[in-house]
Formats: structure tokens, sequence, C-alpha cells
């Protein structure tokens, strides 16, 4: 009998109960007593020195509690905030770091910089002191275009060229060597547009401190208490880990963007220990905009040397990609080692050459927003393929066949320093042509142009690389932390079981998915699962979720275990059926003495574990209890099929969604709902870098795409309803067989719809995002 | 944001560049203005009360005369800080030429930019609501000195 | 949001004279862009006048040829009512429906965003804004950028439009903000053809040389012959002054073309 | 500032500031953290309950202009044990995630449903939606549980 809350079932999720009666508990749903509120004075300028702030009106302004400024935290031996993955250059040269003081202490170099923190009684009177401050700004010309940074004017005193590297993966000679030889070579100019991550939850944090225990308590919007712990501790130092407790609450969604540790949780965290009250703050949309890492935006130039009958020869891609005005938690690392890998894609290209420049800017810190790194990677594959097929006159689909890597392949070595371990590319392909009816496509298009309309088809084949770990892999090449996961499981006296995981869950449903763990493992009734998770005072040092690894990573540690519960409990089982451990066997929650009648159910073996009558003391520790680390030997490589219909509106360039189809390889699936929830999210938002949004700043450096008045969401009626399927081959390497699911939709689906714009279009680009006045353009010419 | 405009004043053009360096004039062809200091040779500090649509607030904005070619030519040179708003900067290149004895071309061109709270929120009204500031002020520019002039 | 004081008289009376007893009053329709530039400290009034609870203020009445508006009426209620559909599928098309049901006709033309839906349909009806003080001709009202003929204090108590023979509206909408990028609202009133377009310019305006061309020949291929001057057009980062004045024409076109 | 409202069924007769917001007397003084605030130019939707039958963004409603309403919240259409039928086709169609916008959207979800008579396709429920926002399903599942929702609450 199937588990019908075991693995692969579609069970409905824990976590709705709460969430669809309003009962959920977010950072901003939590008060403390007495609690003040934070309101951060933030930078109208791109770039000014900041030769003095005068805070005496604010000060005396009714309700305000203190003014802080960036030189208060460094005399009180605040440390800056650190990026977590140093990258060399081609000269072998370490990254250059401006310092990123939380605060700004003499000058600011983006808009929506904090330069002071004010705290007030109310969050009124927290506003009307951040008014009062009046700080004597000189403002400096502003470097605000990427294209042109390079050679502008110096952000930082350490950084020449406003270059934090000049970053190389794959072999020149060897790329050289093919683009010399090539029948055909096609090449592209792409701007990846700047996004903003937008979860529609704010970032908010509430900081408390215990004197008497001296104890600081943080409860903040965080994918990773662990690593906003170690950060405060390590490099911010506002105080040992054992005396940090970071606690993410219920998260209103990340992609990325709550990763990292920012400077207003630093400093409401610093000031509550300073006042000694607490200290809430919560962003106002406004804020966000401005102070939320940013994704993507790069500048690229791509070429694809192809032999006469299509053959990928070799590949050659040159980026510029924008860090913004600091180096954000991870930013480095998301242009090279999550972008510069992945440019095989599923393709068996045989030499590849990638360079990166990363430079500074006076905007926003960006860093990884859902993707990272590999739907800019996918957009350069997929757009220059496609462009490809059409100048040599290969169907897209066809292309693609003839230089996939086959199953056969597998293992099999990129240029770019991967190495997949399964995959099978023309499966997905082939079940997404089908899926979009692709061989009905001409029969559509002639019927959109009878009306008048533009229509066309675009692919997206992409591969990515995630499950974040291997650490020694990751360490070898820059990380600065460990990538493994924790899982615990704790089995209570009656035999229901808390899990405990370092992953967090910000809408990716791990109460409900770890639970089917252990439900199908343990035979434990699904209902008597707890998962927590989001505590650094519940469970033991872990990395947090993104890079799609809580489940096949932290779902992996969690596997294992479970082998130890499940090896102690035959051990329990054993002696109390007076057999030899080897003759226990564990199915369905029930231990079983081989070639026997005698068995024991899970919870009797709990319960004799924690009732230890007829126990082996003296062999065994009482209890049943029990936790694993887990790092895996690989990345997981998930990869898929996407296919964009869309109909064009020449007269107003409005384009229309009219079909998406997702074909994508998981591995296995624990819960498909729950799975394909996932992917129409990514979706989304890969289409609404397409079509919708995009950071705008203008030459001044102010962001003027600053609010949902102008910074375009995908709506429900932007978006076109999805067909989604899958097709499997296990991970090898970790027991669960997984592959991760949480960016695919992301990664794949941009490069399928602007494929299907400039299809449609009839012409070799068009600028991302693909507003209605960018296609209209486009149509005209 | 960037915008020109050209106008014909029925003044000489020595009566139109002294109205153009008179505070008194200014503050009355700047619409709120509620007061025009001067601050300095060619400074000025105006406080005005500024409206577009639902958005009131009161700018503080030094203005400063550059490039003085009398009585040809100067460059206004504005900052203004707006407190929560944020703040605009630019400048008005203006040229006076002679058409007559008593008509004068005024013709400007203005670039400036905004900053903090408003380009945030606000970036769809910029252009318009720029071109209705510059078009208020030189329309009652020559309506001031056309009105001193008796006509 | 700075502190105010907040009031809601129950007549229209007692709303002139807190409005005139106040340093900075200002008043509060259904508060769909006033509350949000509040809450942005971007206006600082000493007084918010509610006119939610003045009933008559509310309301649509069919008076045979025309209708009355009352300024209180929510944007859903006219969107729901049919004696000029064209009026209420406009009505239909302003923000969202949580904006249609707290945004009032009455507070939409006081305001006279460049990029508001309902001026298109003022100027393009034969129409006429009543307020305590007089009635002003629909085509008279909006003045400029955020301008409009009312003095100080003046309240907008009803919009009466004449129904026309027939009339649509086509809008393209801001894909972030759901405002008009353009508007045009189309009327035929007996021979004559009413032309208004918001979106485009400071505030909503006639479009005459199109009216004239479609007096020639009322048809959707008429438009093509109008001259349009898109120069001054409004610009911003979704639409530059050419790409609405294509928008301008496009939307006619098809306003027209709903009409033939 | 007196005032006194009907918020999902009870009585409150509250003293507030005079600036004080419907969003923010709901959350703060009467505990209904269900109400999310998610942006500060009324689009997100995460805020919106029902006023006097109507759906509404309670960021962009003065607590004044709410003196005398009946308000429902997420808090009052339903409980675990007693869902509301679109609780139960949000769950059942698994049509939220972080959960962050969920109230707001079934509060949307509801007043568009019970306004249009049962008659809603897969267009007008997108089109319906067009104030709230949603980061994490890309509407897919939200669409399918308004409309599974506008079934069941043809039958109750």
């Amino acid at each position: 009998m199937a588990n019908e809350t075991g693995i692969g079932a579609a069970v409905k999720r824990k976590e709705d109960a709460r969430f669809i009666t309003g009962t959920g508990r977010y950072t901003d749903d939590i008060g403390a007593h007495g609690q003040t509120y934070a309101v951060f004075a933030r930078s109208p300028h791109a770039r000014a020195k900041l030769n003095g702030l005068d805070a005496s009106a604010a000060l005396a302004t009714e309700g305000v509690v203190a003014v802080f400024t960036g030189a208060d935290l460094q005399a009180d031996g605040i440390g800056d905030l650190p990026c977590g993955w140093t990258v060399h250059s081609k000269d072998g040269e370490p990254m250059v770091v401006p310092a990123h003081p939380p605060i700004a202490v003499d000058k600011v170099n983006y808009v929506g910089e904090p330069y002071a923190v004010v705290i007030g009684e109310s969050l009124e009177a927290a506003k009307n002191g951040a008014e009062a401050l009046e700080a004597d700004f000189e403002e400096l010309p502003a470097v605000v275009d990427l294209a042109s940074a390079a050679s502008a004017d110096q952000i930082h005193e350490n950084v020449p060229n406003n270059q934090t590297y000049d970053w190389e993966l794959g072999d020149k000679a060897a790329t050289d060597a093919a683009f010399a030889q090539a029948h055909h070579v096609s090449s592209l100019e792409i701007v990846n547009n700047r996004l903003i991550p937008n979860a529609i939850e704010p970032r908010a944090a509430l900081g408390e401190y215990d004197a008497a225990s001296g104890l600081y308590t943080l409860h903040t919007t965080s994918q990773n208490p662990h690593l906003e712990r170690l950060v405060l501790a390590a490099f911010v130092q506002i105080a040992p880990e054992a005396r940090l407790r970071v606690i993410s609450p219920d998260v209103g969604g990340g992609f990325g963007s709550k990763i990292f540790v920012y400077a207003e949780e630093t400093a409401v965290i610093w000031a509550a220990g300073k006042l000694r009250r607490p200290v809430k703050w919560r962003a106002e949309r406004s804020e966000s905009f401005l102070a939320d890492a940013h994704g993507r935006d790069h500048v690229t130039k791509a070429e694809l040397a192809l032999a006469e009958d299509g053959t990928f020869l070799g590949l050659r891609v040159k980026t510029l990609a924008n860090m913004g005005a600091y180096l954000s938690t991870f930013a480095s690392s998301v242009p090279t080692y999550l972008y510069g890998t992945l440019m095989a894609g599923q393709y068996k290209t045989p030499a590849i050459y990638v360079e990166v420049q990363s430079l500074f800017t006076n905007t926003a810190p960006v860093d990884a927003y859902r993707g990272a790194g590999r739907p800019e990677a996918t957009y350069v594959v997929e757009r220059i393929v496609e462009t490809a097929a059409r100048e040599m006159g290969i169907d897209a689909a066809e292309l693609r066949r003839r230089n996939f890597i086959a199953p056969s392949d597998f293992p099999y070595e990129t240029p770019v320093a991967l190495t997949y371990d399964t995959g099978d590319y023309e499966a997905s392909l082939a079940k997404a042509l089908e899926h979009a009816d692709y061989a009905g496509f001409g029969a559509r298009k002639a019927a959109s142009e009878a009306a008048g309309k533009k229509r066309g088809i675009g692919f997206s084949c992409y591969i990515e690389a995630c499950g974040l770990a291997p650490s020694q892999v990751a360490i070898s090449l820059g990380a600065g932390v460990g990538l493994f996961e924790v899982g615990e499981v704790r089995v209570d006296v009656t035999g229901s079981v808390t899990v405990v995981t370092g992953s967090h869950s910000h809408g990716q449903s791990h109460e409900t998915t770890f639970a089917q763990i252990i439900s199908e493992k343990l035979g434990v009734p699904f209902e008597n699962v707890t998962v927590l998770h989001g505590d650094t005072g519940r469970s033991d040092y872990a990395l947090g979720t993104y890079g799609s690894r809580s489940l096949a990573v932290g779902g992996s540690a969690l596997i294992k275990a479970i082998d130890k519960i499940i090896a102690k409990g035959k051990k329990i089982a054993a002696h109390m059926l007076e057999a030899q451990e080897e003759q226990v066997d564990f199915a369905d929650g029930t231990f079983t003495v081989a070639d026997s009648n005698q068995s024991l159910t899970f919870p009797e073996v709990a319960f004799a574990a924690y009732v230890p009558a007829n126990y082996p003391l003296e062999e065994l520790e009482p209890g049943l209890s029990e936790k694993a680390f887990y790092d895996p030997p690989n990345f997981t490589y998930p990869a898929g099929a996407h296919i964009c219909e869309v109909e064009i509106d020449p007269a107003t360039g409005v384009v229309d969604i009219t079909s998406f189809v997702a074909v994508d390889d998981f591995g296995h699936i624990v819960n498909p709902m729950i799975v394909e929830g996932q992917v129409h999210g990514g979706l989304a938002q890969g289409i609404g870098q397409a079509l919708l949004e995009h950071g705008v700043y203008d030459e001044t450096g102010q962001l003027v795409s600053g609010s949902y008045m102008d910074y375009t969401m995908p709506r429900a009626d932007d978006l076109p309803s999805f067909t989604v399927d899958t097709t499997v081959t296990p991970c090898t390497h970790n027991p669960l067989g997984v592959k991760g699911c949480g960016e695919a939709g992301a990664i794949g689906s941009t490069a399928a719809v602007m494929n299907a714009v400039t299809n449609a279009l009839g012409v070799a680009s068009v600028p991302m995002p693909a507003t209605p006045e960018t296609v209209w353009r486009a149509a005209q010419a | 944001m960037e915008q020109s405009g050209e106008y014909t004043v029925s003044a000489s053009r020595e009566r139109v560049w002294e109205a153009l360096n008179d505070p008194e004039v200014l503050e009355r062809c700047v619409e709120g203005c509620r007061s025009m200091t001067v601050t300095g040779e060619g400074e000025f500090e105006a406080v005005v009360a500024a409206k577009v649509g639902p958005v009131k607030a009161t700018f503080t904005a030094a203005i400063e005369l550059q490039d003085v070619v009398a009585p040809e030519s100067y460059r206004l040179q504005v900052g203004v800080k707006g407190g929560a708003a944020g703040f605009a900067k630019g400048s008005a290149a203006v040229q006076l030429a002679e058409c007559s004895r008593d008509e004068t071309r005024l013709t400007y061109h203005i670039e400036g930019s905004i900053g903090g709270k408003l380009a945030q929120i606000g970036s769809r009204l910029v252009q318009a609501a720029a071109r209705k500031m510059a078009a208020s002020f030189f329309e009652r520019f020559a309506v001031d000195i056309g009105r001193s002039q008796g006509v | 949001m700075y502190q105010f004081n907040y009031h809601r008289p129950a007549s229209l009376d007692e709303a002139a004279s807190l409005m005139a007893g106040a340093d900075d009053g200002t008043y509060l329709s259904g508060g769909m862009t006033l509350i949000p530039t509040l809450k942005q400290r971007l206006a600082a009034p000493s007084d918010v006048i509610d006119l939610g609870g003045i009933g008559a203020l509310s309301g649509i009445t069919d008076n045979g040829n025309t209708i009355s508006v009352g300024a209180m009426t929510r944007h859903a209620e006219v969107a729901a009512s049919n004696a000029i559909p064209a009026l209420a599928d406009l009505a239909g098309q302003i923000g969202d429906a949580h904006v249609r049901n707290r945004g009032t006709i009455g507070g939409s033309i006081a305001n006279s965003d460049p990029a508001a839906d309902y001026p298109a349909a003022v100027v393009a009806l034969d129409s006429t804004i009543h307020t305590t003080e007089r009635s002003i001709a629909g085509g008279d009202f909006f003045q400029g950028l955020f301008e409009t003929a009312l003095d100080e204090g003046e309240i907008i108590t009803s919009v009466e439009f004449t129904k026309p023979t027939s009339a649509a509206y086509a809008k393209f909408p801001n894909p972030a903000s759901r405002y008009a990028v353009v508007g045009v609202f189309v009327a035929r009133c007996g021979d004559a053809t009413c032309v208004g377009v918001t979106g485009a310019g400071p505030c909503a305006f006639r479009w005459s040389e199109l009216e004239a061309e479609l007096a020639k020949s009322f048809s959707a291929s008429a438009v093509a012959n109008a001259a349009l001057d898109h120069s001054e057009f409004n610009a911003d980062i979704h639409a530059s002054a050419e790409f609405r004045g294509n928008l301008v024409r496009v939307m006619a076109e098809r306003a027209v073309a709903s009409l033939t | 500032m007196e005032i006194s409202i009907t918020v999902n069924g009870r009585s409150e007769a509250l003293d507030v500031p005079d600036n004080a917001l419907l969003a923010d007397v709901l959350r703060e003084r009467l505990g209904l953290t269900g109400t999310h605030v998610g942006c500060d130019t009324s689009q997100c939707g995460a805020c919106v309950v029902h006023m006097d039958g109507a759906a509404v963004k309670s960021c962009t409603v003065l607590a004044g202009q709410a003196n005398g309403a009946e308000v429902t919240t997420i808090e009052g259409i339903g409980n675990p044990d007693n869902l509301h039928p679109m609780q139960a086709a949000f769950r059942e169609n698994h049509a939220l995630q972080c959960g962050f916008c969920t109230p707001g959207m079934i509060m949307s979800a509801i007043d568009l449903v019970q306004k249009a008579d049962g008659q809603l396709d897969e267009g007008d429920v997108r089109d319906g939606l067009e104030g709230n926002l949603c980061r994490c399903t890309g509407y897919h599942n939200i669409v399918k549980a308004v409309l599974a929702a506008q079934d069941d609450m043809k039958s109750a």
C-alpha cells in the first residue's frame, strides 16, 4: 500500500492552516514589551561626501530616544558587513573589497544607503526625528552606467577602475582555436536587466537584549538565521554566537533577497544592546526598493562558433557585472561560480571561455536573486543558440538535439569545471514539444497574421547547478563558509516525531515535505510529525535555504538522521525481542524479526528508549534522538525544456503569452503539488524579467522605478496558466535522488520568452524587458 | 530632464535684464514664492510653497546667477531642498535678444534633476511638472514685465 | 503621516466652514491619492475634511437625457450602472477592484491627475460639473497639470453627463500602476463626435482634429488623417511622448472601430 | 478621536489618533495581525479587508473613515475547524506558499466571487485579482482555487 502521506504524494500542506486563517506569525506581527522603533535616515544622493551630521534637532524631537551614526557603531567596535566569497582575478590576485560599514560614516554611495538610525518611542517619533537630522552632503558625480563604470570616477579609495575582480574560466586558447575553424559564428550583445526581488513581506527586525543573561535575541526575516548569527558574531562583532539567538519566524518570501546580512538588522540588534530596550524595524516598501539587494544587471557579449552541420565548437562570453555600491554577502559568487560554470548548458560545447569583470556603481548592491547567476547563464546560452539556429536555418529544437549531452555521456565533465551526474535532455524536450503542439505552430502563426498579430515561439533548454554544497568544492573556489546541512529527528516518548532542520521555509513547504519523509521512512502518521526550523536556538549550525538546496542537502541530512534512528531502533527491538540485531527488519513503522511473527511498533520502541526498563543500558544510551550533518559530493543538476509561445500586437507592442510549457527533471519528487507550485512561481519571475520588471536608475543615480507605481510586478492578468510536466533521472549521489526545484522556473523561462518575442518580430534581439514601447519600436523597424 | 522655451516680452532688453536680476520680480514670478532674499552678489534664497496635485511641500531654494553677460545672458543655478520630499537642482540658461527697441526675445534652456522620494515615486510626473513650473515662471515674467511697462 | 485633525462633516455647509477655519485644510473623498500621499509625508495638511459623511453626495440619478453622478459616488457604483455604458466601462477600468470600491468621481476629477480616466469622459461627453458655488462646463474644467477651475474651498457636488448616442472608451493601462498611459473616449452625440484624450498631456483634452475627420467620415481609418502633435506629450519610463502619440491613435482607432 | 467599529461581528470602541489607518488599528490595537502591510502606495493588496461589504485596502483607509463601519478580516471568515470555502479552496489547490499575500488575496477573492454571481471564468478571475500581488505562486493555483471556490460558494 502506498503511503498516502509519504514520498511522492501530493499531500496538502501543514503550513496552510495558519496562513489561510491569518494566524501566521511574521516578524512584524511580533512585539516586545517596551519596544522602541527604528527609522533609518537614508541618503537621497547617489554619491556624496557626508561632511557633517547635526542631530541636535532630531534629539530634541519629542519621543526620540536616540540617534546613532556610523561613527557610533565604529566606536563600539562594530565591524563591516562582509562578503563571504573571495573570487580571484585572472592574475591570481584576490578581489578588491571596499569597506562596507553598516551605517555610512563619511560618504554615501547609493540612494537609500543609511547614514543614521533614529530610535523613537513610536514610529512617528522616530520618523520625525529622522526628518529633523541635518546632514551636510557634498554631492559628487555618480557612476551609474555599467558599460562605462570602469573608466568613470573611482567610487572607493582602494578600488581602482571600480573593479572588484576580472575573472576568467575555461580555456582561452582552445576556444580561440575553435573559433578559427568555425563555419559560422553567431554573436549577440545582451543586457540582463536589473531586478528588484520584492518578496511581498518587507524585511523586518526586532532586536532584544536581556541584561540578566547577556543574551541577544534577533527576530528577523532571514532565509538563513545561522548565517545571520555567524556574521553578526564573527564579523560585525555584536556578541559571541553563544550569546546571540537569531529567529526567523514565518517569512513572507525571500527569493534570495533575505539571504544577506543587511545594515538594518545589524543596527537594530546593536541598538537593542546599547539602549537595553527592544528595537523594532519594518521596511516600508519604498525602503525595500532602495535597500534590498537587487538582482541580475549584466552587460554581455556572447559568441558561438559552429561547424557546418550545426555542431557547437566553441563559446566565448565576456560579461560586465554590476555589483552596485558595495559587495553584498554573496555578490561576488553570483556572476562567477554560479554563472560561468553553467555556460556549457545542456550541450557538448568542447571549448568555452568566460570572462567577467565585476564593477562598482552608485546603485544598490546586487546579489543573488532567484536563480542567481544561472538565469543569466541560461539567458546567454539559450539566446545565442536560438540566434545561431535562425542564422543557420536549422530548426531551433533540432539544433539543440544535435548538440545535447546524451544520456550515455554521463557523468559528463564540462569545459567549465562541473561534472553533471545524470540527465536526459532529449526526453524533456520531446515532452515539451508535444505539450506545446510545436507541429501546429505554423497554422497558429498564420491565423495570428491574418488577424494582424505576430506570433512567435521560443525555446530554452536550461541546466542549473544547485543543491548548493559541496563544501570542499565551494571553499576551494573562495566560499568562506561550509555548505552542509543538519537534520535532527527527535522521537518523542509516545512515538511522535519532531524534526529540527537548519533549512528555512519561507514558502517552500518544509513543514510538509520533511514530514512526508518521516512518514515514509518511519511510518509515523503525518499529523504526528512537527517540523521546526528557523531558530538558531533550536537547530545546530547549518546554512539555511537558497540555491534550491533544502531538500537535496537538508532532506538528505534528515535521511541520514533517520537511518541512525532506524539503526538504533533495531538494536532496541533486537534486545526487546531477544533476537540478533541483523535479524531485525524495519518497514512501514514496524520492527520485525525475520522468519518469526514477532514485531514491535515504532512507538513501542520509542517508549522503551525513554522508559528503559527492558533496555540494554550497558550497550546503548537511552533516548531516541539523532542528528546528522550532510555534505554532498557534488551539485545537483536539474534541467528542463521550456517553450513559450507569444502573440504580439504590433500596434501597441503588447506581448501576450498564449502558452507556456515547462518540462523539468528534478529527479525524484517528494510532493508533486508543491513542486508544481515552485515551478509556477519561478516562471512568473522569469516571465516578469522578460516582459515587465526593470529596476531603472536615472543618470544621476536616482531609482525611478522605486515603487509599484513604476516597477511592474507580474499580476494575475499578466500571466497565463502554465503547462507543467516532469521527467525523472534521479540524482545519483544523494539518498533521496532529488535535485531541487525552487529556481528552475526563473532560470529557464526568461530566455524562452525572449526567444519567442524575437521570433515573432523577426529580429535578432530586443532589449529586455520587452515592454510595449520596446516591442512597438522593434515592430516598426 | 531638459526643456527649452521662448517668449517675446514687450520691453527693452535692458528692462528685461534688470527685471531678471530683481529679486522682487523673481519673487512675483515664482508660483508659491513666500520670500526671496538676497544672500550675496547674484545669490538669492527663496522659500517656495510648491503644490503638484496632492503633493504640497515648502522648499528652500538657493539661487545663484552664473556666467553673467549683461544684458544678454546668464545661467540661473538652482538648488532646492524639500525635506522629506527630496531635492531638486537645475539650471536655466537664459538669453535675451533685441527684437526691437521695446521687444525682447527671451529664450531659455533648462536642465534639471530631482532626487529623493519625489524621484522614487513620482517619476511619471517629473517632466510634466517641470514643464509646468518653467512655463509658469516665464509666463508670469512676461506678464509682469508687460504690466510694469504699462502694456 | 504627519498629524492632522480629522473631521467628518454631515453637510456641505459644515464642510465649507471647517475648511474656512482650517490653517491648511484638505478635502478627503475616496482618499485613493490623498492617503498614499499623506503616508509618504508629501503633504502636511492641518485638517483633513472627509466628505464621506455627506450622504447627499452619493448616487446616480437618471434624468432622462442626462445622468447625475454624485461626487462621492464610488467608481464601482458607476461601473455597475447602465445609463451610459461607456462611462460604466471606463469606471470599471480605473485602478483595481479596491480602488474602485473607495475612489470617487468627484475626487478623481478634482485631483485632475494627467493619467486619470474620468477626465477623458468629462471632456468628451457634454458634461457639467456642479459645485457648491456654481456649474462649470466639462470642457472648461481641466486647466492643466493637477489644475482645475475649482476655487479654494469649492466642492464638487455632482457631475452631470448628457447621454450620448453611443460612446466608447479605449485605454492603454500603465503596466505597473494601472493608470492610463493613454485613454481615449469617443462620444457620438447625434451627428457630432467628441474625442477626449487622457494620459497624454498635462490634463485631458479634446482632439479636435480627429473630431473634424470623424465628422467627415466616422471610421477608424479617419484617425490616420487627423493631425496630432505629440512633441509636448507626457513621457516617463513606460512611454515616451512618441509612443504616447502612437497609442492615442491606436486607442482612438479602437474606440471608433467599436462604434462602427 | 473616538471611533466605534464592528470587527468580525464584535463592536469595538476605540480612541485612536486622527491620522491612524484602519490597517494599523486592526493590527496594533485589535491584534488582528492576519491583515498584512506589504506596500505604501496601495498596490499590493496584502491588507485587503471587507468594509461594509466591499473589499478595500485597509492601509488606505483612515480609521475615521471606518467609523461606524462593519469590518471583516481574514480572522473573521472561518477557522481551522470551519473554513470558509475560499480558505478551503486555497488549501486544496495549493494557492499559497509563503502565505503573506494570502489573507488579502482571500478577502479580495471572496468579494470578487460574491459580486460576480457565479459567472467568473479564468480571465475574469485574473482581471479581478489585479489589485493583489503574489510573488510566490505565479497566480496559477490562486486562479484555480478561486474558480473552485466559486462552485463551492454557489452550493454553500
